[in-house]
């Protein structure tokens, strides 16, 4: 199937209402070296996809399907769906 | 900030939270009024199967529950043994089937954690753990997801924990399709006089709460864990716990060096209807009353109600009572760990249960009527109505090629190494692994004594489906069978007891009947039951998993020196087998999974054989006569003979059987193959005729080559291809 | 010679290196807690296998942080012995001691079994009792044993002969299916430039008692106990 | 020190010459599930994290300061902070 390239990040959460460890932990450790102003942290995975669709919208789709299946377990995590701008590169940097 | 609106209370509600209009109404009785909304939480909880025994309470009263080891039987949080040399050993197994169905990593590892805290409030330092899993076919919805689940999740705890996984179980059956199983064993070991109890004393002692803040985790997993699986198990989502392994083995270390203080009286651990069971069990058992202020409770997040805080199972939790004025010694210890440490309330002689929230009272029930008295069924009972159909013997097509049968068994996942699994778990850590998983028995050294302890796992679903009471007693037979192989002697086990619906009489029959053959073969082989679980209602839209008593026995080993291995060490040994070869298929692997036939009455458990075998073993063991032994069981002897080819360097065999064809898969029971020195071979001989153990030489090992002459036919194959078939088999079935 | 083993919170091997450095080869140990910032006047320490803080975020870097590791620096800088075995190795590199990171393994799972290493280096205070590319069978249990950095900074490694230890086949040769992890270069075990810190993934102490079948893991112990004694006496002689 | 709460998000990627086993993984899986159309996955990690800050940029400064000190490993990892619309109240919500 011919569609240009897409580029998404889909970000996986632990629910709210449940426990996690992980988020605690770090916040415990950042106030502990200096940073005693950090509130709540939760700790997530943020996967940078890059996919061919026909078009932005069939992407989003396929992209929930993916956490669906694949990506969250949506039993104990949310996540979210974001398509970024078409460039090739990330907007990650240092 | 949401605080849950409360239903009003009535026998509608009270059957939506699992209790009867009869258990309703009782409770009514008992409180001479109508409870609240709270009160009727925590009595739900107390009388739900998972925590009251209520449908299973009659049948294991018959368990041989004494022996001269034992120094707690059931009732505790573990059972307790003598193991000599002035330490004792503590373990219990502990199902958590349906969360790891529901949400297979969190599941399996809280199921870990939860058996780890039974071990541990006891006083004992847990140091070995083992896992019993059944699983589906590999092809069911959903089933690779679980299989890859359960066993990161039981990985992940144990591994995190520094506590070694040396053993278990593996099995793969339709029966488990929509309902699988995860039974946790633990181990752990103390000194005589360091032993625990969940028994409140002392009025005016303080109750302490430490570890992990309460959420609105696993709220009525307990009610969920008594009830069958349907659609709507899906919207039970909510009730997933969340293990935090990190935070058990701090609490581990803060509650071992907290009892050395002595100023703790009782400890116990919030497992299934956490802070509910946790107290009124340790105030029930001592006979007190308490009060708790619910205003003290560490929350996770604001907003809980009693009834919420009183039912959560947020993990990683336990309540104590400490000397009153001796607070501070014990909170010390937990705060070093970083742990949180509530005073929530104290001990009082009234004997009822006082909890008071934001300065109302919240609840005021009497602990001892909703404990030790809580309702006691005999359901109904009925064999079933084909047992005469399903008893027929099948018929037995003989194997067109015995080596190709032997083939297509080794790449079975039933029959195919379980290295897969096993290699995900940490076996070596607390350097006191001799033989971890892999053989017939995981064999631990006890530090600073010449003896071992040894453990095993075992039981067959199917002959307990078609002959529960045999099927009892064979899962008891064959666990003293795989200690006896590494010269070990029983001194307890603990089992997971995993049925169907008990309200439906077939269930109940399994049951009692599966509880009779164990009791049987416990008897007879003097092995006592020191602690254990109950399971039911594992069902799927009306189709129940087969009766599955998960039995785990410990034993002791009084030398290491001579320990065998489970294959042969050496080119030139004899190989004799022992017992009696007979025609047995009833059940068998061969027609399952070969023929997809299941049929027949399992094959006959002779217990005083049984006997008479693990003395035999015990006794060449402990003289240094084998190099090897490894019992027969599922599969019979080829199966068992070609196992013992593969050792670290797999090595051939040449031997002659004297039956042919199928039953070189016969399952007669009470077998084994030991393999020894040829200058031993004699006294090997002898020793088995004065044990009154049949007994011939069979041939030798050596060469790369399986040869064996039956009847008129010799089949011969590679030890290499044979182990590559069956070392390949597991990850290729899961795609991997 | 006086030896210390760290306790962060989560370690789970200490009691394993405390009874090999105690009842097998008989020296003075004790225990170092994550909140001191001193040693105790240990001459070896070791920072021990288990999941440190949970190993949350990532394996060790929480470890990294806390006080103790502070000193443990001070006294890495000062020539002092380390030994970081296995999530103590992760603590290492995480405190920046050692050069590099570590990623999951290749097949995301815990691994636990049995695996051959070459030792690349046997003129260090850790292996002098080890003939030039002797190969041990040492046991490892890890989720994350990937080491990794840039292929610049590899090279590097290669040619200061930091590397120390390469997971290999029975007989020595180095290859990719002798490596459990998917480790760079199969590497299992580096070293500082100074020589003084070692840290490995695989566990020494599970494997140094002949009741456990096998004591490959005990000549790492034993040439840091020699080696720190020997030190201490021309330590003793200068003076 | 009295400030308002800022919410943000952190994210942490490995470098992209550092090779990332679990995107890969992730990747392969998801081609196996029917998603012929997946290009490149890389596996992250992603923080949300609040905390009481004078103002906006001292937020971001200290977030940058928590990556090099702690959420991200520099020697193979790149990061990037985003604040997110702040929130007045901090802390947990049920
Ligand atoms: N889930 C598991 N966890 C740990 N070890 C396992 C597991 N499943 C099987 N094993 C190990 O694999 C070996 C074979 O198991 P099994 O077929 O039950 O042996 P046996 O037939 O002698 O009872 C045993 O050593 C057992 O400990
Ligand atoms: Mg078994």
């Amino acid at each position: 199937m011919i569609g240009k390239s897409v580029k998404a990040r889909v970000t996986v959460y632990p629910r709210r209402e449940i426990l996690d460890p992980q988020g605690k932990a770090i916040r415990d450790a950042l106030t502990r070296v200096g940073f005693p102003g950090v509130g709540d942290v939760r700790a997530g995975k943020s996967f940078e996809i890059s996919l061919d669709a026909a078009d932005p919208r069939t992407a989003e789709g396929q992209l929930r399907e993916m956490c669906e299946k694949l990506l969250a377990n949506t039993v104990v995590e949310d996540y979210s769906v974001e398509l970024l701008a078409e460039s090739a590169e990330s907007g990650i940097r240092p | 900030m949401t605080v849950a609106v409360e239903p009003e209370v009535n026998a509608e509600t009270a059957r939506s939270i699992g209790l009867t209009e009869e258990e309703y109404e009782r409770l009514r009785k008992i409180l001479g009024r109508d409870p609240n909304w709270t009160e009727l939480g925590i009595t739900s909880a107390l009388w739900s199967e998972h925590c009251s025994y209520k449908s299973s309470k009659i049948y294991l009263r018959e368990f041989p529950t004494e022996g001269p080891h034992v120094l707690q039987g059931p009732g505790e949080n573990a059972g307790v043994v003598d193991i000599g040399h002035g330490w004792v050993a503590v373990f219990k197994m502990e199902s958590h089937n349906h969360p790891s169905f529901i949400e297979p990593y969190q599941g399996s590892m809280t199921g870990v954690g939860g058996i780890l805290r039974d071990i541990f409030t006891m006083g004992a330092r847990p140091i070995a753990c083992m896992d019993a899993l059944r699983f589906g076919e590999i092809d069911a919805p959903r089933m690779r997801f679980l299989i890859d689940g359960v066993v990161r999740g039981i990985g992940g705890y144990g591994n995190c924990m520094g506590i070694p996984t040396v053993g278990g179980e593996t099995g793969f059956h339709r029966c488990y399709n929509g309902n699988i199983l995860v039974n946790a064993f633990a181990l752990g070991v103390a000194r005589h006089d360091r032993v625990f109890h969940a028994r409140a004393s002392g009025a005016g002692n303080p109750v302490l709460y430490v570890g992990s803040r309460t959420g609105r985790d696993g709220i009525h997993g307990a009610t969920m864990a008594s009830e069958s699986f349907d659609k709507e198990s899906e919207q039970k989502r909510p009730t997933v716990q969340v293990g935090d392994p990190f935070t058990e083995k701090v609490l581990l270390e803060a509650c071992l060096e907290a009892m050395r203080t002595g100023a703790i009286v009782a400890i116990q651990d919030m497992g299934a209807a956490g802070l509910t069971s946790s107290t009124f069990e340790m105030a029930g058992r001592g006979g007190t009353g308490l009060h708790l202020d619910l205003d003290k409770v560490p929350l996770r997040q604001p907003g809980l109600t009693p009834y919420e805080m009183m039912l959560s199972e947020s993990q990683e939790r336990m309540v104590l009572v400490a000397k009153k004025g001796r607070e501070e010694e014990v909170e010390k210890v937990f705060r070093r760990w970083g742990l949180e440490v509530a005073d929530i309330g104290e001990i009082t002689t009234t004997g009822r249960a006082v909890l008071t929230w934001q300065g109302e009272t919240a609840a005021d029930v009497p602990i001892q009527p909703l404990t030790e008295e809580a309702p006691v069924y005999r359901r109904p009972v009925a064999e079933p109505a084909d047992l005469a159909e399903r008893w027929r013997a099948p018929e037995v097509p003989q194997p067109a090629d015995p080596r190709e049968a032997l083939e297509r068994l080794l790449a079975t996942p039933e029959f195919a190494s379980k290295r897969w699994i096993w290699q995900q778990y940490d076996h070596t850590v607390r350097t006191n692994t001799v033989q971890g998983p892999g053989g017939d028995a995981a064999v631990l050294l006890l530090k600073g004594t010449p003896s071992g302890l040894a453990m095993t796992c075992d039981v067959n679903p199917v002959y307990c489906s078609f002959d529960p009471r045999r099927g009892g007693a064979q899962a008891v037979a064959e666990a003293v069978r795989n200690l006896a192989c590494v010269g070990a002697e029983p001194v307890g086990l603990t089992d997971c007891l995993n049925f169907g619906n008990p309200e439906r009489p077939e269930i109940s029959w399994q049951f009692r009947e599966v509880v009779r053959g164990m009791s049987e073969a416990c008897r007879t082989l003097s092995v006592p039951v020191i602690s254990g679980n109950v399971s039911f209602y594992n069902e799927t839209e009306g189709a129940s998993i087969y009766p599955t008593p998960a039995v785990a026995m410990v034993g002791v080993i009084p030398d290491l020196s001579n320990l065998p291995d489970p294959w042969f060490q050496c080119a030139g040994d004899r190989i004799v087998l022992l017992g009696e070869d007979r025609s047995e298929f009833g059940g068998s692997a061969y027609l399952r999974l070969l023929h997809d036939l299941e049929q027949g009455r399992p094959p006959e458990v002779d217990l005083d054989a049984e006997l008479r075998l693990a003395r035999l073993l015990r006794g060449l063991v402990a003289r240094g006569l084998i190099h090897t032994a490894h019992d027969l069981s599922e599969g019979g002897f080829l199966i068992s003979l070609a196992e013992a080819c593969f050792g670290r360097r797999p090595l051939g065999a040449r031997v002659e059987f004297p039956l042919a064809g199928a039953d070189l898969f016969s399952e007669t029971q009470g077998r084994a193959i030991v393999a020894c020195a040829p200058a031993a071979l004699d006294r090997v001989l002898q020793a088995a005729e004065e044990a009154g153990v049949p007994a011939r030489e069979i041939g030798e090992t050596g060469g790369d080559e399986l040869v064996v002459k039956s009847g008129g036919e010799i089949l011969s194959a590679p030890v290499s291809r044979l182990h590559e078939i069956w070392s390949t088999a597991l990850p290729k079935a899961l795609g991997l | 010679m006086k030896c210390g083993v760290v306790v962060f919170p989560g370690s789970n091997c200490d009691h394993d290196v405390y009874h090999v450095l105690k009842h097998v080869l008989e020296q003075e140990v004790t225990f170092l807690w994550h909140q001191d910032d001193t040693l105790k006047g240990s001459d070896l320490v070791v920072l021990p296998g288990g999941f440190a803080y949970g190993d949350y975020l990532r394996a060790g870097a929480l470890a990294a942080l806390s006080p103790v590791t502070g000193a443990v620096k001070q006294h890495a800088e000062a020539g002092g012995l380390v030994l970081g075995i296995c999530n103590g190795f992760q603590v290492l590199l995480e405190a920046g001691l050692l050069p590099g990171a570590m990623r999951r393994n290749e097949n995301l799972r815990f691994q636990c079994l049995d695996v051959h290493l070459r030792a690349e280096r046997t003129d260090l205070p850790f292996t002098h009792k080890l003939k030039p590319g002797q190969v041990l069978r040492l046991p490892i249990a890890h989720a994350e044993g990937n080491y990794e950095d840039s292929p610049a900074r590899l090279d590097a490694l290669e040619a200061n002969g930091q590397v120390v230890f390469r997971y290999c086949e029975p007989d020595g040769r180095v290859t990719p299916e002798s490596n459990p992890n998917g480790a760079a270069r199969n590497i299992a075990g580096i070293t500082n430039v100074g020589g003084n810190v070692l840290g490995l993934m695989p566990h020494p102490e599970r494997c140094s008692e002949a009741v456990l079948g096998n004591t490959d893991g005990l000549a790492l112990f034993a040439s840091a106990v020699e080696a720190g004694s020997r030190h201490l006496q021309s330590a003793g002689a200068v003076r």
